[in-house]
């Protein structure tokens, strides 16, 4: 479980309780660690026991076979973020066909239809969130970047497309596009140097996950520039927002995963029982500054233990 | 004694080359005439494995020249230098341990099966296996199993595998370097009788020995290497033990110019 | 010196050989039968505790199609690990490969055999040229085999992410999908995994069998002996990174047919996953030994170990840390058994070497 | 046989012997200066290419200190792969490490060095303590190195993750960041970079002057030998991997210091990184050869790429195609300098296999 | 003209030792006296290199037994064998080529410096160096360069430097397997010189060759190896060649119980 006990193993209990398994986008993920804690709490109201899973990677093929693996060990519900539209879409038909009552989480499938449900984040309306935020900070307009993790990755290419599409509408702002961190923070820390170094007048920087945030802080205060670069990340584990209250990165755009947990247990639940069922449900996302972090935005934070 | 001809089947002109500040080879000139044994001999370090490297197409020398028939042809690569039938057996004779006796013996000459088989790669497994076991009797070699990789063998039966494999192939010239070293007194004596018999049959045969008896007992003409240069070239009658171990030494020192004592 | 000429009896020669071997022998005591008995027994663990779920045919056979595009990469990793080389490129050049086909029958249009024939032979023909490249430099120019593959590593995965632009193509030819990608055959068997049989048994036979894969032993034994001989080394490598980037680029299509998406940022550990399934099987890192058999068992560990952790409901985490002891624990028993087996030779450098104990 | 002893004259020891050298001509010829050269071209294309932005000292610094702790892995890789070995668990010790320390540091409280202290020693000692499991099971039970430490790769990260349930320790004593992490020695050179320095220089001292680096290298030019002359193989090759493991450990240390987190996912590509720039600096994977000399300049060359890269505006897919090229580039002229030095022995085989050339 | 004591230094007893399926030793006994010099020979592939390894612990045998100055010893590991001053030249030499002769001469037994940087493992090089040049030079070896690798060298360059190496180190029992196979005339006979003043110290040598006028000029005893078994221990002076030829090649066999030939 989040908290590294034993909630992640399945007790086969004798008191009929539901089995759901849940699959991650990848593993050891804050946001998809909220996910979990949401599914687990409303888990174990209902009774239901959960597995959760996970690739080590953000990449199809390493969940292909989780996925096969669990659909084996045959749960009554499947909760799954697919880590791509298209290659996720045969094993998960395959679960379906299975009996299995199929739920998608923060990601979707070209064809939903096979799933009960689909709840998924705005990945572009937070990416043109983050550049809102950076507007804000500098209304004189000047130079952004976005530092991402790699090409191919459904949920942070949309974050970057919704950034860069943002500041297309912004005649005042210039983008330098999209460099990639391979989800080290060290890379990313280089790439936010030599960009410094080529551009002193870089006025925002859009870090798409933790690890590109936490690079990019390394390097701004390597670089010495600190409180010059408007930094936004994306996500808002305890990491970033320790960030954010440092005064490394002024703002974070907060996804909802706990509630996509929640509701993605309701919806497998109602379709187990028999019940009525929404076929997609749109959750939001809370911009988080230093200003309400305190605030109104305490509640978006996400959860590293339930 | 030999069925020798006038014409070097090869023939080295000012060969040198060069090791960092080692001087390998300092304008050697050789030469090798078929149906003859040349035995080249020298001190540790004289530079007679360089010069079999540099005339199997091992090593590139820095100068100099060599004719293959009084024509120069291509010698810059292993596989073109024993398409013209000159074969060697090098002092670290360079079997491949991981494979067996066999394999070894045919490696790079493997007998395809015949039609769309031998197309495909396949080969004559068995033919080969008969083969071998014929040209490893023939020296009398130890060779206790014929499927265990050479890399597990005793020197000498690993010394017999290169020989046989050697006199097999060669068509114009054999060289063997240091070839009877590590072998037991009988198989030396076949190794010496299969080096008169080679010769009989018109190859020319290069022999480099430590062993002055063996050098006189097969020998047609000698060849004196000492630090990189050819110090001697005499034919075999001519000579004795005592001068050869001066020449390879210096303390004998032939007042001649190489053109004079050519033949 | 007077010694008498002793006579020349014929000695020993395979007196003492062991009894003639055919094939299946060979294979068995070669490499990699110990190692496939270290995989019995954890299928029979797995069985033992997950008898519903695990031990049936519905998720062996998921297990299978999992690891058929790897046992295709896995074919091509042997022999290069067998010349004592190493590629590093297999899953970037399977990844750019299935963008090209990808592009190509985009363009060519249509869901038929037509377009997804001109699909292979494009994505062969990607990893073809890759890997001529990488055997070129390899072994004409003469650059360290780990470098040349990173180096054609980032390039390859560059012009596909140039190419693409970043984004997945999805558009792949129904018939790719439906029969290659998710048909099955006999009923119940994979046709991906039929596929990739029929790789590995030709790759086996090209190996085992002829002069080619006897060269190929030969180049990784000793390269200087092989060079020697006037085995063609350059030309050999060059032959085996080419094969190896062919079955890359065709492992492009098997892709592109299993997750109709040319995945881009997939394909990350690939690599590595082959090379620890070589290794496992008991080919050295050194060269000279090696069986493809010995690479499919190798495959199927960890594959099985990730498939019953899973059904077994182990965490994620605890999942790395048991596949990395359970691997190490498997070659470990491998290589007792087999040692044991040498009978006491536990003390022969040779054939700790030989056998790619030590340092492979 | 009656041959007068000839006179038993001294020849030519040492006569035709080079000039006797220094250490740093020892150095430069040996390995790593032709690619020393290569490193100072593509630093001045850049520069050429971006005077005002690429050739500052503000730059370099950034890429210096960037390389650090990259550079203090390299040292003991570069032990390791002199052994003929390998060692893919370091980002993974280097991840656990820190997440120890991490926890450790916590529960102690404090931000003074008091606490910075206990932190390192624990990092190093959990360093020290993968690095001997590795050693222990690569010398005494004689398995590959691939195959261990890809096993304690998994199982250090595994751990790792679980200890901390998947989420960073953000809490790090401030004097740790502000002096090591962040902190500058004479104004304007980065605290990392001259501990790494230190650990570098160290490192070199010891492999080309001590017996232990003697050890070392014997061990990987010949086992067998280095084991027939009495050379406690087993026992080197555990202090080796020893010794990889406690730099990585504080090499976690650093890292932590660096980025104020632990960073759990965040080495991945750590290992290779590294093993490319061990072989880039011109040490074989056979064995035998290197120089930490080398491996520093092997770890500069795709840094100065990347910054260059990025500095001067090259597209980010560009950029992998762009450094794959360079990288196979450089290793080429550095071969092709290298063996023009020794003046035609392109043909020595011998000479290229002792310099890592064909194979490494 | 031996110093020889009556209780051998190293005896081995019904040593045994299968490969697969050929049987590379086979009860062998084997005893060698210090201050003599014993000629272990035999045809290739009899087991005489095995033999060494055996008794210098690199090889676990199957059965038998092994003493050293009559007692039960640990000969397990080289290491321990070497600190028992016993040293070895193997017939593939094992040296590690990519360290220069005088790190070879060494290896393992380096002289450190004095205090702390003795600690540190520091080494005294420049004495290192004239110590190895002084025992090069007292075979006579032709190594040219003391700072290139040896795997650079030449064979017989090679051979001497373990031979020096050997003989420098050795004060119990020295094994030199075939050294001279691949030296020249001059340094075989300082080799065979070398011997004798080793075994003059008292130090007992195994002394494998298959040059039988060797042999005969430096052995007191002989011990004859066929097919894995000890078929002859007889001192030197009352046989001849043709008798150990015969012996080793099986067309003589001696009538003789093991035990009653001792001594
Ligand atoms: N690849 C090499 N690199 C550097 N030096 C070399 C190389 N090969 C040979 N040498 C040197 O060249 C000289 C001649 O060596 P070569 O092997 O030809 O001698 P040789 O006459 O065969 O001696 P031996 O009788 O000992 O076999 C030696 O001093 C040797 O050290
Ligand atoms: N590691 C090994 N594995 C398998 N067989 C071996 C191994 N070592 C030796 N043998 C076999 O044991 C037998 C004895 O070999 P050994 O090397 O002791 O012979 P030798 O008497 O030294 O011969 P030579 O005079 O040729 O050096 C040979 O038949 C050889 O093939
Ligand atoms: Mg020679
Ligand atoms: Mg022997």
């Amino acid at each position: 479980g989040c908290s590294g006990g034993d909630s992640g193993t399945s007790t086969a209990d004798g008191d009929g309780g539901y089995e759901i398994a849940f699959v991650q986008g990848v593993a050891g993920d804050e946001f998809y660690i909220s996910m979990q804690c949401g599914i687990e709490a409303a888990a174990a109201e209902a009774g239901a026991t959960v597995t959760v899973q996970g690739p080590e990677q953000f990449d199809p093929t390493l969940q292909k076979p989780i996925v096969d693996a669990v659909v084996a060990s045959n749960p009554d519900a499947l909760l799954i973020a697919p880590t791509d539209v298209t290659a996720m879409q045969a094993p998960i038909q395959a679960a379906a066909d299975a009996g299995i009552q199929v739920v998608l989480v923060d990601t979707t499938l070209e064809d939903p239809s096979m799933a009960v449900s689909q709840i998924s984040s705005d990945n572009a309306g937070g990416g043109a969130a983050a550049f809102d935020a950076i507007q804000e900070a500098h209304p004189e307009g000047g130079k952004v970047l976005v530092v991402s993790i790699d090409p191919g990755i459904s949920t942070s290419d949309a974050r970057g497309e919704g950034f860069e599409a943002a500041v297309a509408e912004d005649p005042n702002f210039e983008s330098l596009g999209i460099e990639y961190s391979h989800n080290e923070p060290a890379e990313a820390a280089r790439i936010v140097t030599a960009a410094l170094q080529a551009n002193p007048d870089i006025v925002g920087i859009f870090a798409a996950n933790l690890f590109a945030a936490e690079g990019t802080a390394t390097g701004i205060q390597q670089a010495g520039k600190q409180g010059e670069v408007t930094v936004v990340g994306f996500d808002a584990g305890p990491a970033q927002v320790q960030a954010l209250k440092d005064g490394i990165v002024q703002a974070l755009v907060a996804q909802e995963p706990a509630t996509i947990g929640t509701d993605g247990v309701a919806q497998a639940l109602a379709a187990l029982n028999g019940e009525p069922t929404e076929a997609k449900i749109q959750t939001g996302f809370t911009v988080i500054t230093a200003d309400n972090v305190d605030g109104d935005a305490a509640d978006a934070i996400y959860k590293s233990s339930c | 004694m030999s069925i020798a001809s006038s014409v070097p089947v090869l023939q080295a002109r000012g060969l040198s080359r060069q090791f960092g500040h080692v001087r390998a080879l300092n304008q050697v000139d050789f030469e090798v005439f078929p149906g003859e044994v040349t035995a080249l001999i020298g001190d540790n370090g004289a530079g007679k494995s360089t010069l079999v490297k540099a005339l199997s197409g091992n090593l590139a020398v820095d100068s100099g020249s060599i004719l293959f028939d009084g024509a120069e042809v291509d010698m810059s690569t292993p596989s073109a230098v024993s398409a013209l039938g000159i074969e060697t057996v090098y002092q670290d004779l360079a079997l491949a341990p991981h494979l067996d006796p066999v394999q070894n013996m045919y490696l790079g000459r493997e007998i395809p099966r015949g039609g769309l088989g031998g197309l495909l790669g396949f080969m004559k497994t068995k033919e080969m296996r008969a083969e071998s076991k014929v040209a490893f009797d023939e020296l009398g070699a130890t060779v206790r199993s014929l499927t265990s990789p050479v890399g597990e063998m005793s020197g000498g039966q690993r010394q017999a595998i290169a020989i046989a494999r050697a006199v097999h192939w060669a068509s114009r010239v054999v060289f063997l370097d240091e070839p009877t070293a590590a072998l037991g007194v009988r198989q030396t004596q076949n190794v010496l009788e299969t080096i008169r018999r080679v010769r009989d049959k018109g190859i020319a045969v290069v022999f480099i020995s430590h062993s002055m008896p063996h050098v006189m007992e097969v020998a047609d003409r000698i060849q004196v290497l000492r630090l990189g240069t050819r110090v001697a070239n005499i034919p075999a009658e001519n000579t004795s033990m005592e001068e050869l171990v001066g020449l390879m030494t210096g303390a004998v020192v032939h007042e001649q110019s190489p053109k004079e004592s050519d033949r | 010196m007077s010694i008498t000429k002793p006579p020349t009896e014929t000695v020993a020669i395979g007196t003492l050989d062991e009894p003639k071997q055919g094939f299946l022998q060979r294979l068995v005591r070669a490499q990699a039968f110990q190692i496939l008995l270290v995989l019995l027994v954890i299928v029979l663990i797995f069985s033992a505790l997950a008898p519903d779920t695990f031990a049936q045919w519905s998720n062996f056979r998921l297990i299978i199609q999992n690891a058929s595009i790897l046992a295709v990469l896995g074919v091509g990793m042997t022999y290069i690990i067998i010349t004592a080389g190493i590629d590093l490129s297999i899953g970037s050049v399977l990844v750019f490969s299935g963008v090209v086909s990808a592009i190509v029958m985009r363009a060519l249009g249509g869901e038929g055999w037509g377009t997804a024939l001109v699909g292979i032979l494009v994505a062969i023909a990607c990893g073809i040229g890759w890997g001529l490249l990488n055997g070129f430099l390899i072994a004409k120019a003469k650059i360290p085999p780990l470098i040349v593959t990173l180096g054609s590593l980032g390039m390859a995965l560059g012009l596909a992410q140039i190419l693409t632009g970043g984004v997945d193509i999805r558009e792949v030819p129904t018939v790719l999908t439906t029969t290659i990608g998710y048909g099955n055959i006999l009923g119940t068997i994979p046709t991906i995994s039929v596929i990739a049989l029929v790789v590995v048994v030709l790759g086996a036979i090209v190996l085992h069998f002829t002069r080619f894969g006897l060269h190929t032993y030969a180049v990784g034994s000793s390269e200087l002996a092989a060079r020697r001989v006037g085995v063609k080394v350059d030309r050999h490598l060059i032959a085996v990174y080419t094969l190896s980037g062919g079955l890359a680029g065709f492992a492009g299509i098997l892709s592109l047919s299993q997750f109709s998406t040319t995945a881009i940022a997939g394909q990350s550990q690939t690599n590595l996953n082959v090379i620890a399934a070589v290794v496992i099987g008991g080919t050295s890192l050194f060269g000279g030994v090696g069986t493809i058999f010995g690479t499919v068992v190798g495959l199927f560990i960890p594959a099985v170990l990730q498939n019953g952790f899973v059904i077994t409901g182990v965490q994620p985490f605890w999942q790395q840390v048991a596949v990395g002891a359970v691997l190490i624990t498997a070659v470990y028993i491998d290589q007792v058994r087999r040692t044991a087996a040498m009978r006491g030779s536990s003390q022969s450098l040779w054939r700790k070497f030989v056998s790619g104990g030590r340092r492979g």
